[in-house]
Protein backbone atom coordinates (compact mmCIF):
# COMPACT_ATOMS: atom_id res chain seq x y z
CA UNK A 1 0.00 0.00 0.00
CA UNK A 2 2.94 2.37 0.70
CA UNK A 3 4.90 1.56 -1.95
CA UNK A 4 1.74 2.16 -3.98
CA UNK A 5 1.21 5.78 -2.74
CA UNK A 6 4.96 6.20 -3.40
CA UNK A 7 4.75 5.34 -6.93
CA UNK A 8 1.97 7.11 -7.82
CA UNK A 9 3.69 10.02 -6.16
CA UNK A 10 6.59 9.34 -8.59
CA UNK A 11 4.31 9.18 -11.59
CA UNK A 12 2.57 12.63 -10.86
CA UNK A 13 5.92 14.34 -10.81
CA UNK A 14 7.33 12.56 -13.88
CA UNK A 15 3.73 13.87 -15.64
CA UNK A 16 4.46 17.35 -14.48
CA UNK A 17 8.19 17.01 -16.02
CA UNK A 18 6.72 16.02 -19.03
CA UNK A 19 4.17 19.36 -18.68
CA UNK A 20 7.23 21.31 -18.18
CA UNK A 21 8.40 20.16 -20.88
CA UNK A 22 5.59 20.98 -23.07
CA UNK A 23 4.89 24.27 -21.73
CA UNK A 24 8.58 25.75 -20.97
CA UNK A 25 9.52 28.49 -23.37
CA UNK A 26 13.06 27.68 -24.68
CA UNK A 27 15.06 24.49 -24.39
CA UNK A 28 17.10 25.35 -21.22
CA UNK A 29 14.10 25.70 -19.44
CA UNK A 30 12.35 22.53 -20.57
CA UNK A 31 15.73 21.17 -19.42
CA UNK A 32 15.38 22.16 -15.83
CA UNK A 33 11.90 20.57 -15.67
CA UNK A 34 13.20 17.55 -17.47
CA UNK A 35 16.03 16.74 -15.67
CA UNK A 36 14.35 17.48 -12.17
CA UNK A 37 11.50 15.93 -12.39
CA UNK A 38 12.37 12.81 -13.94
CA UNK A 39 15.16 12.19 -11.44
CA UNK A 40 12.39 12.95 -8.05
CA UNK A 41 9.92 10.72 -10.23
CA UNK A 42 11.45 7.95 -11.70
CA UNK A 43 13.22 7.48 -7.63
CA UNK A 44 10.20 7.38 -6.33
CA UNK A 45 8.76 5.57 -9.05
CA UNK A 46 11.84 2.87 -8.79
CA UNK A 47 11.16 2.96 -4.89
CA UNK A 48 7.50 2.45 -4.77
CA UNK A 49 7.70 -0.60 -7.40
CA UNK A 50 10.42 -2.11 -5.60
CA UNK A 51 8.19 -2.47 -2.43
CA UNK A 52 5.88 -4.54 -4.53
CA UNK A 53 8.09 -7.34 -4.05
CA UNK A 54 11.11 -6.41 -1.58
CA UNK A 55 13.43 -8.48 -1.64
CA UNK A 56 17.39 -7.96 -1.18
CA UNK A 57 18.26 -8.71 -4.54
CA UNK A 58 15.75 -6.20 -6.00
CA UNK A 59 16.51 -3.48 -3.34
CA UNK A 60 20.18 -3.69 -4.65
CA UNK A 61 19.61 -3.13 -8.01
CA UNK A 62 16.87 -0.73 -7.83
CA UNK A 63 19.24 0.96 -4.86
CA UNK A 64 22.49 0.90 -7.98
CA UNK A 65 20.10 2.41 -10.79
CA UNK A 66 18.79 5.01 -8.64
CA UNK A 67 22.41 5.60 -7.99
CA UNK A 68 23.03 5.70 -11.36
CA UNK A 69 20.34 7.70 -12.77
CA UNK A 70 21.06 10.42 -9.71
CA UNK A 71 24.83 10.21 -11.12
CA UNK A 72 24.80 10.69 -14.69
CA UNK A 73 21.05 12.52 -15.47
CA UNK A 74 22.07 16.45 -14.52
CA UNK A 75 25.62 15.42 -16.56
CA UNK A 76 23.89 14.51 -19.43
CA UNK A 77 21.72 17.65 -19.40
CA UNK A 78 24.86 19.89 -18.46
CA UNK A 79 26.49 18.76 -21.60
CA UNK A 80 23.33 19.02 -23.56
CA UNK A 81 23.16 22.52 -21.91
CA UNK A 82 26.67 22.96 -23.04
CA UNK A 83 25.82 22.13 -26.78
CA UNK A 84 22.92 24.24 -27.15
CA UNK A 85 24.66 27.49 -25.72
CA UNK A 86 27.76 26.28 -28.11
CA UNK A 87 25.56 26.14 -31.16
CA UNK A 88 23.63 29.79 -30.27
CA UNK A 89 20.33 27.84 -29.65
CA UNK A 90 18.06 31.48 -29.20
CA UNK A 91 17.12 31.77 -25.56
CA UNK A 92 13.28 33.16 -24.49
CA UNK A 93 12.39 36.54 -24.57
CA UNK A 94 12.03 36.67 -21.38
CA UNK A 95 15.90 36.03 -20.54
CA UNK A 96 17.21 39.14 -18.84
CA UNK A 97 20.64 38.66 -18.21
CA UNK A 98 23.97 35.90 -20.40
CA UNK A 99 27.11 36.03 -18.93
CA UNK A 100 28.35 33.50 -20.49
CA UNK A 101 28.15 35.01 -23.80
CA UNK A 102 29.70 37.75 -22.31
CA UNK A 103 32.67 36.41 -20.82
CA UNK A 104 33.57 34.51 -24.30
CA UNK B 1 -6.81 -1.18 -3.61
CA UNK B 2 -2.78 -1.45 -3.60
CA UNK B 3 -3.08 -2.97 -7.15
CA UNK B 4 -5.25 -0.58 -8.65
CA UNK B 5 -2.55 2.12 -7.26
CA UNK B 6 -0.39 0.62 -8.83
CA UNK B 7 -2.00 0.25 -11.92
CA UNK B 8 -2.91 4.03 -11.91
CA UNK B 9 0.88 4.79 -10.92
CA UNK B 10 1.50 3.07 -14.01
CA UNK B 11 -0.77 4.88 -16.48
CA UNK B 12 0.53 8.64 -15.65
CA UNK B 13 3.80 7.28 -15.93
CA UNK B 14 2.94 6.32 -19.63
CA UNK B 15 1.03 9.42 -19.79
CA UNK B 16 4.33 11.08 -19.25
CA UNK B 17 5.50 9.11 -21.69
CA UNK B 18 3.68 10.37 -24.36
CA UNK B 19 3.64 14.08 -23.21
CA UNK B 20 7.30 13.59 -24.01
CA UNK B 21 6.93 12.51 -27.03
CA UNK B 22 4.75 15.36 -27.83
CA UNK B 23 7.88 17.50 -27.21
CA UNK B 24 9.90 15.38 -29.24
CA UNK B 25 7.65 15.31 -32.43
CA UNK B 26 7.27 19.19 -32.14
CA UNK B 27 11.42 20.66 -31.66
CA UNK B 28 11.95 22.85 -33.07
CA UNK B 29 15.50 22.64 -32.40
CA UNK B 30 17.65 18.97 -32.67
CA UNK B 31 18.24 19.85 -28.73
CA UNK B 32 14.94 20.62 -27.73
CA UNK B 33 14.39 16.66 -29.56
CA UNK B 34 17.34 15.31 -27.48
CA UNK B 35 15.76 17.04 -24.28
CA UNK B 36 12.71 15.05 -24.60
CA UNK B 37 13.96 11.90 -25.61
CA UNK B 38 16.44 12.21 -22.88
CA UNK B 39 13.37 12.13 -20.50
CA UNK B 40 11.65 9.72 -22.23
CA UNK B 41 14.79 7.18 -22.17
CA UNK B 42 14.71 7.83 -18.00
CA UNK B 43 10.82 7.28 -17.78
CA UNK B 44 10.82 4.13 -20.23
CA UNK B 45 13.69 2.72 -17.92
CA UNK B 46 10.89 2.88 -14.91
CA UNK B 47 8.69 1.52 -16.59
CA UNK B 48 10.95 -1.64 -17.93
CA UNK B 49 11.61 -1.87 -13.85
CA UNK B 50 7.65 -2.06 -13.15
CA UNK B 51 6.51 -4.23 -15.19
CA UNK B 52 9.52 -6.43 -14.66
CA UNK B 53 8.69 -6.66 -10.96
CA UNK B 54 5.07 -6.27 -11.20
CA UNK B 55 5.25 -9.23 -13.64
CA UNK B 56 7.19 -11.42 -10.89
CA UNK B 57 10.05 -11.55 -14.09
CA UNK B 58 13.37 -9.94 -11.87
CA UNK B 59 15.73 -11.26 -14.15
CA UNK B 60 14.79 -8.28 -16.47
CA UNK B 61 16.29 -5.79 -13.93
CA UNK B 62 19.39 -6.35 -15.71
CA UNK B 63 17.93 -4.94 -19.12
CA UNK B 64 16.82 -1.95 -17.17
CA UNK B 65 20.17 -1.07 -16.30
CA UNK B 66 21.64 -1.29 -19.68
CA UNK B 67 19.09 0.90 -21.06
CA UNK B 68 19.78 3.23 -19.08
CA UNK B 69 23.94 3.17 -19.45
CA UNK B 70 23.42 3.05 -22.86
CA UNK B 71 20.94 6.09 -23.11
CA UNK B 72 23.09 7.85 -20.98
CA UNK B 73 26.41 7.52 -23.58
CA UNK B 74 23.82 7.97 -26.24
CA UNK B 75 23.17 11.78 -25.26
CA UNK B 76 26.40 12.21 -24.37
CA UNK B 77 27.32 11.17 -28.57
CA UNK B 78 24.55 13.54 -29.93
CA UNK B 79 25.79 16.15 -27.13
CA UNK B 80 29.06 16.05 -28.11
CA UNK B 81 28.24 16.13 -32.36
CA UNK B 82 26.37 19.11 -31.70
CA UNK B 83 29.23 20.74 -30.50
CA UNK B 84 31.25 19.25 -33.25
CA UNK B 85 33.55 17.18 -30.63
CA UNK B 86 33.23 13.90 -32.51
CA UNK C 1 50.78 8.35 -4.20
CA UNK C 2 47.65 9.64 -5.05
CA UNK C 3 47.46 6.95 -8.29
CA UNK C 4 47.78 4.68 -5.38
CA UNK C 5 45.26 6.41 -3.20
CA UNK C 6 42.29 6.42 -6.21
CA UNK C 7 43.26 2.93 -6.94
CA UNK C 8 42.28 2.10 -3.41
CA UNK C 9 38.89 4.05 -3.59
CA UNK C 10 38.04 2.94 -6.63
CA UNK C 11 39.12 -0.83 -6.02
CA UNK C 12 36.59 -0.76 -2.94
CA UNK C 13 33.81 1.07 -4.99
CA UNK C 14 33.97 -1.78 -7.97
CA UNK C 15 33.90 -4.00 -5.41
CA UNK C 16 30.25 -2.60 -3.60
CA UNK C 17 28.91 -2.67 -6.70
CA UNK C 18 29.90 -6.30 -7.43
CA UNK C 19 28.44 -7.52 -4.20
CA UNK C 20 25.33 -5.04 -5.07
CA UNK C 21 24.75 -6.95 -8.54
CA UNK C 22 25.82 -10.33 -7.24
CA UNK C 23 25.60 -12.02 -3.99
CA UNK C 24 27.27 -13.15 -0.64
CA UNK C 25 28.38 -16.38 -2.08
CA UNK C 26 32.18 -17.28 -1.92
CA UNK C 27 32.67 -17.92 -5.46
CA UNK C 28 31.20 -14.33 -6.86
CA UNK C 29 32.79 -13.05 -4.20
CA UNK C 30 36.09 -14.41 -5.62
CA UNK C 31 35.14 -13.34 -9.32
CA UNK C 32 34.29 -9.97 -7.88
CA UNK C 33 37.74 -9.54 -6.28
CA UNK C 34 39.85 -10.75 -9.26
CA UNK C 35 37.86 -8.50 -11.93
CA UNK C 36 37.65 -5.36 -9.05
CA UNK C 37 41.65 -5.79 -8.80
CA UNK C 38 41.67 -6.18 -12.78
CA UNK C 39 40.09 -3.25 -13.63
CA UNK C 40 42.50 -1.41 -10.84
CA UNK C 41 45.11 -1.96 -12.22
CA UNK C 42 44.00 -1.84 -15.71
CA UNK C 43 43.06 1.90 -15.22
CA UNK C 44 45.57 2.79 -12.97
CA UNK C 45 47.29 5.53 -15.36
CA UNK C 46 44.01 7.49 -16.09
CA UNK C 47 43.21 10.59 -14.12
CA UNK C 48 43.02 9.67 -10.61
CA UNK C 49 39.95 11.97 -10.26
CA UNK C 50 39.18 9.84 -6.90
CA UNK C 51 41.79 10.51 -5.14
CA UNK C 52 40.35 14.50 -4.37
CA UNK C 53 37.92 12.51 -1.18
CA UNK C 54 39.17 12.74 2.10
CA UNK C 55 38.58 9.57 4.38
CA UNK C 56 38.81 11.52 7.84
CA UNK C 57 36.01 10.56 10.29
CA UNK C 58 34.85 14.16 9.68
CA UNK C 59 34.17 13.87 6.31
CA UNK C 60 32.07 11.21 6.85
CA UNK C 61 29.79 13.01 8.74
CA UNK C 62 29.78 15.58 6.80
CA UNK C 63 28.99 13.31 3.99
CA UNK C 64 25.77 11.84 5.32
CA UNK C 65 24.65 15.19 5.99
CA UNK C 66 24.96 16.02 2.90
CA UNK C 67 23.33 13.73 1.34
CA UNK C 68 20.03 14.86 3.97
CA UNK C 69 20.97 18.33 2.31
CA UNK C 70 20.66 17.05 -1.48
CA UNK C 71 17.26 15.08 -0.39
CA UNK C 72 15.66 18.51 0.61
CA UNK C 73 17.15 20.31 -2.52
CA UNK C 74 15.89 17.70 -4.76
CA UNK C 75 12.34 17.56 -3.00
CA UNK C 76 12.11 21.34 -3.14
CA UNK C 77 13.38 21.30 -6.45
CA UNK C 78 10.79 19.49 -7.57
CA UNK C 79 7.88 21.45 -6.26
CA UNK C 80 9.32 24.22 -7.45
CA UNK C 81 8.92 22.87 -10.79
CA UNK C 82 5.51 21.72 -9.82
CA UNK C 83 4.48 25.24 -8.80
CA UNK C 84 5.97 26.80 -11.79
CA UNK C 85 4.43 24.18 -14.41
CA UNK C 86 0.78 24.58 -12.73
CA UNK C 87 0.76 27.99 -12.70
CA UNK C 88 -1.16 29.21 -15.82
CA UNK C 89 0.22 32.62 -16.43
CA UNK C 90 4.13 30.85 -15.90
CA UNK C 91 6.17 33.08 -13.75
CA UNK C 92 10.13 33.13 -15.25
CA UNK C 93 12.25 35.27 -15.08
CA UNK C 94 15.61 33.56 -16.94
CA UNK C 95 19.11 34.30 -17.59
CA UNK C 96 22.73 32.85 -17.03
CA UNK C 97 24.57 33.99 -14.03
CA UNK C 98 28.35 33.44 -13.24
CA UNK C 99 28.95 32.44 -10.13
CA UNK C 100 32.28 31.09 -8.49
CA UNK C 101 33.59 28.20 -6.24
CA UNK C 102 36.25 27.49 -3.74
CA UNK C 103 36.29 23.72 -4.49
CA UNK C 104 39.98 23.05 -6.56
CA UNK C 105 39.23 19.39 -7.28
CA UNK C 106 37.38 18.64 -10.46
CA UNK C 107 35.64 15.81 -8.64
CA UNK C 108 34.53 18.50 -6.54
CA UNK C 109 33.73 20.86 -8.73
CA UNK C 110 31.38 17.97 -10.86
CA UNK C 111 29.65 16.82 -7.26
CA UNK C 112 28.58 21.09 -6.93
CA UNK C 113 27.70 21.00 -10.50
CA UNK C 114 25.52 18.01 -10.47
CA UNK C 115 23.99 19.28 -6.96
CA UNK C 116 23.18 22.46 -8.83
CA UNK C 117 21.42 21.21 -11.61
CA UNK C 118 19.09 19.06 -9.08
CA UNK C 119 18.17 22.30 -7.04
CA UNK C 120 15.23 24.69 -7.37
CA UNK C 121 15.41 26.45 -10.70
CA UNK C 122 18.90 25.72 -11.60
CA UNK C 123 21.20 24.46 -14.08
CA UNK C 124 25.12 24.41 -14.49
CA UNK C 125 25.51 25.43 -18.19
CA UNK C 126 29.56 25.61 -18.31
CA UNK C 127 32.02 25.28 -16.21
CA UNK C 128 35.30 27.51 -16.68
CA UNK C 129 38.28 27.49 -13.80
CA UNK C 130 37.02 28.65 -11.36
CA UNK C 131 33.48 29.94 -12.62
CA UNK C 132 30.39 28.49 -13.02
CA UNK C 133 27.78 29.36 -15.59
CA UNK C 134 24.63 28.73 -14.29
CA UNK C 135 21.02 28.69 -15.90
CA UNK C 136 18.46 30.43 -13.58
CA UNK C 137 15.02 30.17 -13.79
CA UNK C 138 14.19 32.93 -11.79
CA UNK C 139 17.11 35.34 -11.29
CA UNK C 140 16.79 37.10 -8.02
CA UNK C 141 21.22 37.98 -7.95
CA UNK C 142 22.78 39.49 -10.61
CA UNK C 143 26.24 40.19 -9.47
CA UNK C 144 28.66 37.55 -8.87
CA UNK C 145 28.76 37.28 -5.40
CA UNK C 146 25.34 37.29 -4.39
CA UNK C 147 25.20 34.75 -6.97
CA UNK C 148 26.95 32.60 -5.25
CA UNK C 149 25.79 32.87 -1.78
CA UNK C 150 22.44 32.06 -3.44
CA UNK C 151 23.49 28.85 -5.24
CA UNK C 152 26.94 27.72 -3.93
CA UNK C 153 27.16 28.62 -0.44
CA UNK C 154 24.97 25.99 0.92
CA UNK C 155 26.69 22.96 -0.25
CA UNK C 156 30.07 24.16 -0.66
CA UNK C 157 30.68 24.22 3.04
CA UNK C 158 29.81 20.64 3.33
CA UNK C 159 31.91 19.70 -0.13
CA UNK C 160 35.01 21.67 1.54
CA UNK C 161 35.19 19.52 3.96
CA UNK C 162 34.67 16.24 1.99
CA UNK C 163 37.02 16.90 -0.98
CA UNK C 164 39.52 19.09 0.39
CA UNK D 1 5.05 20.44 -43.89
CA UNK D 2 5.12 17.09 -46.56
CA UNK D 3 8.20 16.11 -45.04
CA UNK D 4 6.30 16.00 -41.39
CA UNK D 5 2.71 14.37 -43.19
CA UNK D 6 5.44 11.50 -44.61
CA UNK D 7 7.11 10.93 -41.46
CA UNK D 8 3.34 10.67 -39.64
CA UNK D 9 2.25 8.56 -43.02
CA UNK D 10 5.22 6.09 -41.64
CA UNK D 11 4.74 6.06 -38.05
CA UNK D 12 0.54 4.89 -38.83
CA UNK D 13 1.79 2.41 -41.48
CA UNK D 14 4.66 0.39 -38.92
CA UNK D 15 1.52 0.66 -36.34
CA UNK D 16 -0.71 -1.10 -38.01
CA UNK D 17 2.05 -3.86 -39.34
CA UNK D 18 2.14 -4.08 -35.27
CA UNK D 19 -0.71 -4.26 -34.08
CA UNK D 20 -1.56 -7.33 -35.29
CA UNK D 21 1.60 -8.90 -34.18
CA UNK D 22 0.25 -7.84 -30.71
CA UNK D 23 -3.43 -8.84 -30.69
CA UNK D 24 -2.59 -12.43 -32.40
CA UNK D 25 0.34 -13.32 -29.51
CA UNK D 26 -0.56 -16.70 -28.36
CA UNK D 27 2.85 -18.07 -26.83
CA UNK D 28 3.38 -21.38 -28.71
CA UNK D 29 1.45 -24.21 -27.05
CA UNK D 30 4.23 -26.96 -27.79
CA UNK D 31 7.48 -26.66 -29.30
CA UNK D 32 9.00 -28.05 -31.88
CA UNK D 33 11.18 -31.16 -31.98
CA UNK D 34 14.29 -29.44 -31.71
CA UNK D 35 13.29 -27.55 -28.71
CA UNK D 36 11.89 -30.09 -26.98
CA UNK D 37 15.06 -31.61 -27.28
CA UNK D 38 16.91 -28.63 -25.68
CA UNK D 39 14.08 -28.27 -23.16
CA UNK D 40 14.53 -31.66 -21.90
CA UNK D 41 18.02 -32.35 -21.98
CA UNK D 42 20.01 -28.99 -21.90
CA UNK D 43 19.72 -28.34 -17.94
CA UNK D 44 20.54 -31.68 -17.13
CA UNK D 45 23.41 -31.73 -19.91
CA UNK D 46 24.92 -28.31 -20.01
CA UNK D 47 23.78 -27.47 -16.21
CA UNK D 48 23.15 -23.55 -17.28
CA UNK D 49 20.15 -21.65 -15.72
CA UNK D 50 19.53 -19.24 -19.33
CA UNK D 51 19.11 -22.40 -21.21
CA UNK D 52 19.39 -19.60 -24.12
CA UNK D 53 22.80 -18.83 -24.13
CA UNK D 54 23.72 -22.09 -22.71
CA UNK D 55 22.53 -23.82 -25.91
CA UNK D 56 24.27 -20.77 -27.95
CA UNK D 57 27.78 -21.86 -26.98
CA UNK D 58 27.64 -25.49 -26.92
CA UNK D 59 24.89 -27.30 -29.30
CA UNK D 60 24.94 -24.39 -31.13
CA UNK D 61 28.77 -23.63 -30.72
CA UNK D 62 30.38 -23.54 -34.22
CA UNK D 63 27.72 -21.02 -35.37
CA UNK D 64 28.88 -18.94 -32.78
CA UNK D 65 32.39 -19.18 -33.71
CA UNK D 66 31.33 -17.85 -37.23
CA UNK D 67 29.18 -15.02 -35.79
CA UNK D 68 32.50 -13.93 -33.95
CA UNK D 69 34.52 -14.32 -37.03
CA UNK D 70 31.74 -13.00 -39.26
CA UNK D 71 32.58 -9.61 -36.67
CA UNK D 72 36.33 -9.99 -37.26
CA UNK D 73 35.96 -9.61 -40.99
CA UNK D 74 33.66 -6.61 -40.44
CA UNK D 75 36.04 -5.12 -38.57
CA UNK D 76 39.44 -5.60 -40.21
CA UNK D 77 36.90 -4.49 -43.21
CA UNK D 78 36.03 -1.11 -42.32
CA UNK D 79 39.90 -0.77 -40.98
CA UNK D 80 40.61 -1.35 -45.05
CA UNK D 81 37.81 0.88 -46.01
CA UNK D 82 38.58 3.80 -43.76
CA UNK D 83 42.32 4.06 -44.16
CA UNK D 84 44.83 5.54 -42.05
CA UNK D 85 44.29 9.25 -43.02
CA UNK D 86 44.55 12.67 -41.84
CA UNK D 87 44.95 13.14 -37.83
CA UNK D 88 45.07 16.53 -38.12
CA UNK D 89 41.46 16.53 -37.18
CA UNK D 90 40.83 18.95 -34.24
CA UNK D 91 38.39 17.98 -31.91
CA UNK D 92 36.48 20.44 -29.95
CA UNK D 93 37.28 19.64 -25.95
CA UNK D 94 34.74 18.28 -23.90
CA UNK D 95 32.89 19.50 -20.64
CA UNK D 96 35.33 18.77 -18.17
CA UNK D 97 32.24 17.35 -15.66
CA UNK D 98 32.03 14.97 -18.69
CA UNK D 99 35.45 14.67 -18.60
CA UNK D 100 35.64 14.12 -14.41
CA UNK D 101 32.73 11.82 -15.10
CA UNK D 102 33.69 9.60 -17.34
CA UNK D 103 37.02 9.14 -15.76
CA UNK D 104 35.25 7.63 -12.65
CA UNK D 105 32.37 6.08 -14.81
CA UNK D 106 34.56 4.20 -17.17
CA UNK D 107 35.66 1.31 -14.51
CA UNK D 108 32.30 1.00 -12.83
CA UNK D 109 30.85 0.28 -16.91
CA UNK D 110 33.89 -1.75 -17.56
CA UNK D 111 32.96 -3.87 -14.11
CA UNK D 112 29.55 -4.06 -15.56
CA UNK D 113 30.69 -5.50 -18.75
CA UNK D 114 31.96 -8.31 -17.09
CA UNK D 115 29.50 -8.98 -14.93
CA UNK D 116 27.22 -9.02 -17.83
CA UNK D 117 29.39 -11.81 -19.67
CA UNK D 118 30.10 -13.61 -16.38
CA UNK D 119 26.63 -14.51 -15.86
CA UNK D 120 25.43 -15.16 -19.74
CA UNK D 121 24.73 -18.63 -18.26
CA UNK D 122 22.91 -17.27 -15.39
CA UNK D 123 20.49 -14.11 -16.27
CA UNK D 124 19.85 -12.89 -20.08
CA UNK D 125 23.35 -11.56 -21.45
CA UNK D 126 26.04 -13.19 -22.33
CA UNK D 127 29.30 -12.56 -24.26
CA UNK D 128 28.16 -10.46 -27.06
CA UNK D 129 26.37 -8.20 -24.74
CA UNK D 130 29.31 -7.69 -22.36
CA UNK D 131 31.32 -7.07 -25.06
CA UNK D 132 28.97 -4.31 -26.10
CA UNK D 133 28.98 -2.55 -22.76
CA UNK D 134 32.82 -3.04 -22.20
CA UNK D 135 33.22 -1.53 -25.96
CA UNK D 136 30.40 1.54 -25.43
CA UNK D 137 32.66 2.28 -22.33
CA UNK D 138 35.32 2.62 -23.76
CA UNK D 139 33.45 4.90 -26.71
CA UNK D 140 32.40 7.06 -23.49
CA UNK D 141 35.57 7.71 -22.67
CA UNK D 142 37.07 8.62 -26.17
CA UNK D 143 34.23 10.99 -26.46
CA UNK D 144 35.31 13.25 -23.59
CA UNK D 145 39.11 13.24 -24.01
CA UNK D 146 39.66 14.82 -27.36
CA UNK D 147 43.61 13.97 -27.51
CA UNK D 148 42.21 10.28 -26.13
CA UNK D 149 43.87 7.44 -27.95
CA UNK D 150 43.88 4.02 -27.92
CA UNK D 151 46.84 1.58 -28.06
CA UNK D 152 45.72 -0.70 -31.31
CA UNK D 153 48.41 -3.34 -30.25
CA UNK D 154 46.55 -4.28 -27.40
CA UNK D 155 43.54 -4.36 -28.85
CA UNK D 156 44.94 -6.75 -30.96
CA UNK D 157 46.67 -9.17 -28.70
CA UNK D 158 43.04 -8.73 -26.71
CA UNK D 159 41.43 -10.11 -29.81
CA UNK D 160 44.06 -12.70 -30.78
CA UNK D 161 44.56 -14.13 -27.63
CA UNK D 162 40.56 -14.49 -27.18
CA UNK D 163 40.05 -16.08 -30.38
CA UNK D 164 42.91 -18.71 -29.63
CA UNK D 165 41.99 -19.64 -26.90
CA UNK D 166 38.02 -20.00 -27.87
CA UNK D 167 39.02 -22.20 -30.94
CA UNK D 168 41.25 -24.51 -28.14
CA UNK D 169 38.87 -24.61 -25.50
CA UNK D 170 36.28 -26.09 -28.17
CA UNK D 171 39.33 -28.73 -29.64
CA UNK D 172 39.48 -29.73 -25.69
CA UNK D 173 36.16 -30.69 -26.09
CA UNK D 174 36.36 -32.39 -28.74
CA UNK D 175 39.54 -34.24 -27.05
CA UNK D 176 38.35 -34.76 -23.68
CA UNK D 177 34.18 -34.85 -23.98
CA UNK D 178 31.72 -35.72 -27.14
CA UNK D 179 32.40 -33.30 -29.22
CA UNK D 180 33.44 -29.50 -30.72
CA UNK D 181 32.79 -26.80 -27.86
CA UNK D 182 31.04 -29.64 -25.32
CA UNK D 183 30.97 -27.41 -22.46
CA UNK D 184 31.41 -30.88 -19.83
CA UNK D 185 35.71 -30.99 -20.02
CA UNK D 186 35.12 -28.65 -16.57
CA UNK D 187 32.74 -30.12 -14.36
CA UNK D 188 29.09 -29.04 -14.44
CA UNK D 189 29.00 -27.82 -10.63
CA UNK D 190 25.48 -26.75 -8.71
CA UNK D 191 22.88 -25.76 -10.94
CA UNK D 192 22.49 -21.67 -10.91
CA UNK D 193 25.90 -20.89 -9.55
CA UNK D 194 28.35 -19.10 -10.56
CA UNK D 195 30.49 -22.14 -11.26
CA UNK D 196 28.43 -24.09 -13.26
CA UNK D 197 27.34 -25.33 -16.71
CA UNK D 198 31.27 -26.24 -17.33
CA UNK D 199 33.45 -24.16 -19.57
CA UNK D 200 30.36 -21.74 -20.42
CA UNK D 201 31.11 -18.57 -18.47
CA UNK D 202 34.96 -19.26 -19.30
CA UNK D 203 33.64 -19.75 -23.15
CA UNK D 204 31.59 -16.48 -22.23
CA UNK D 205 34.58 -14.34 -20.99
CA UNK D 206 36.59 -15.51 -24.31
CA UNK D 207 33.90 -14.06 -26.16
CA UNK D 208 33.33 -11.26 -24.28
CA UNK D 209 36.67 -9.85 -24.73
CA UNK D 210 36.59 -10.65 -28.82
CA UNK D 211 33.51 -8.48 -29.17
CA UNK D 212 34.85 -5.61 -26.88
CA UNK D 213 37.76 -5.61 -28.51
CA UNK D 214 36.39 -5.66 -31.87
CA UNK D 215 33.78 -2.99 -31.30
CA UNK D 216 36.97 -0.45 -30.17
CA UNK D 217 38.65 -1.64 -33.02
CA UNK D 218 35.71 -0.82 -34.93
CA UNK D 219 35.63 2.57 -33.16
CA UNK D 220 39.43 3.23 -33.44
CA UNK D 221 39.31 2.87 -36.91
CA UNK D 222 36.60 5.54 -37.74
CA UNK D 223 38.13 7.95 -35.26
CA UNK D 224 41.32 7.74 -36.81
CA UNK D 225 40.29 8.21 -40.69
CA UNK D 226 38.16 11.62 -39.95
Amino acid sequence: MIGAIIALIGSIFLLLGALGLLRMPDVYNRMQAGTKSTTLGSMLFLIGAALYISKGQIWSRVILLILFIVFTNPISSHALARAAHKIKIPMAEETVKDDLTEDE
Amino acid sequence: MANTIYNLAGIIALLALLLAFVRMLKGPSAVDRIVALDSMTIIAVSVIVFLSLRLGRIIYLDVALVYALISFIGVIVIARYFERGL
Amino acid sequence: MKNFKHSIILFIILMVIWILLTSWETQELIAGLITSFLIAILTYRLEPVLAAINLTPKALLYSIAYIFVFAKELILSNLDVARRVLTPSLPLKPGIVKVNTKLKSKIGKLVLANSITLTPGTLTAEVKNGNLYIHWIDIKEEDVAGATQEIVAKFEKYLEVIFG
Amino acid sequence: MVKKLFSLIILALLVIMLLPLMTDFAPFAELSRVAEKYVQKGPAEVGGQNLVTSVIVTYRGLDTLGEIAVLFIATAGIGFLLGKSSGKHKRSEASQLVNTGTAFLLPIILLFGVFIFLHGHLTPGGGFQGGVVIASGILLFVLANADSQISSNLLHWIEDLSGAFYVIIGLLGLILAGGFLDNSILPLGQFGKLISAGAIPLIYTLIGLKVGAELVGILNNMQRSQ
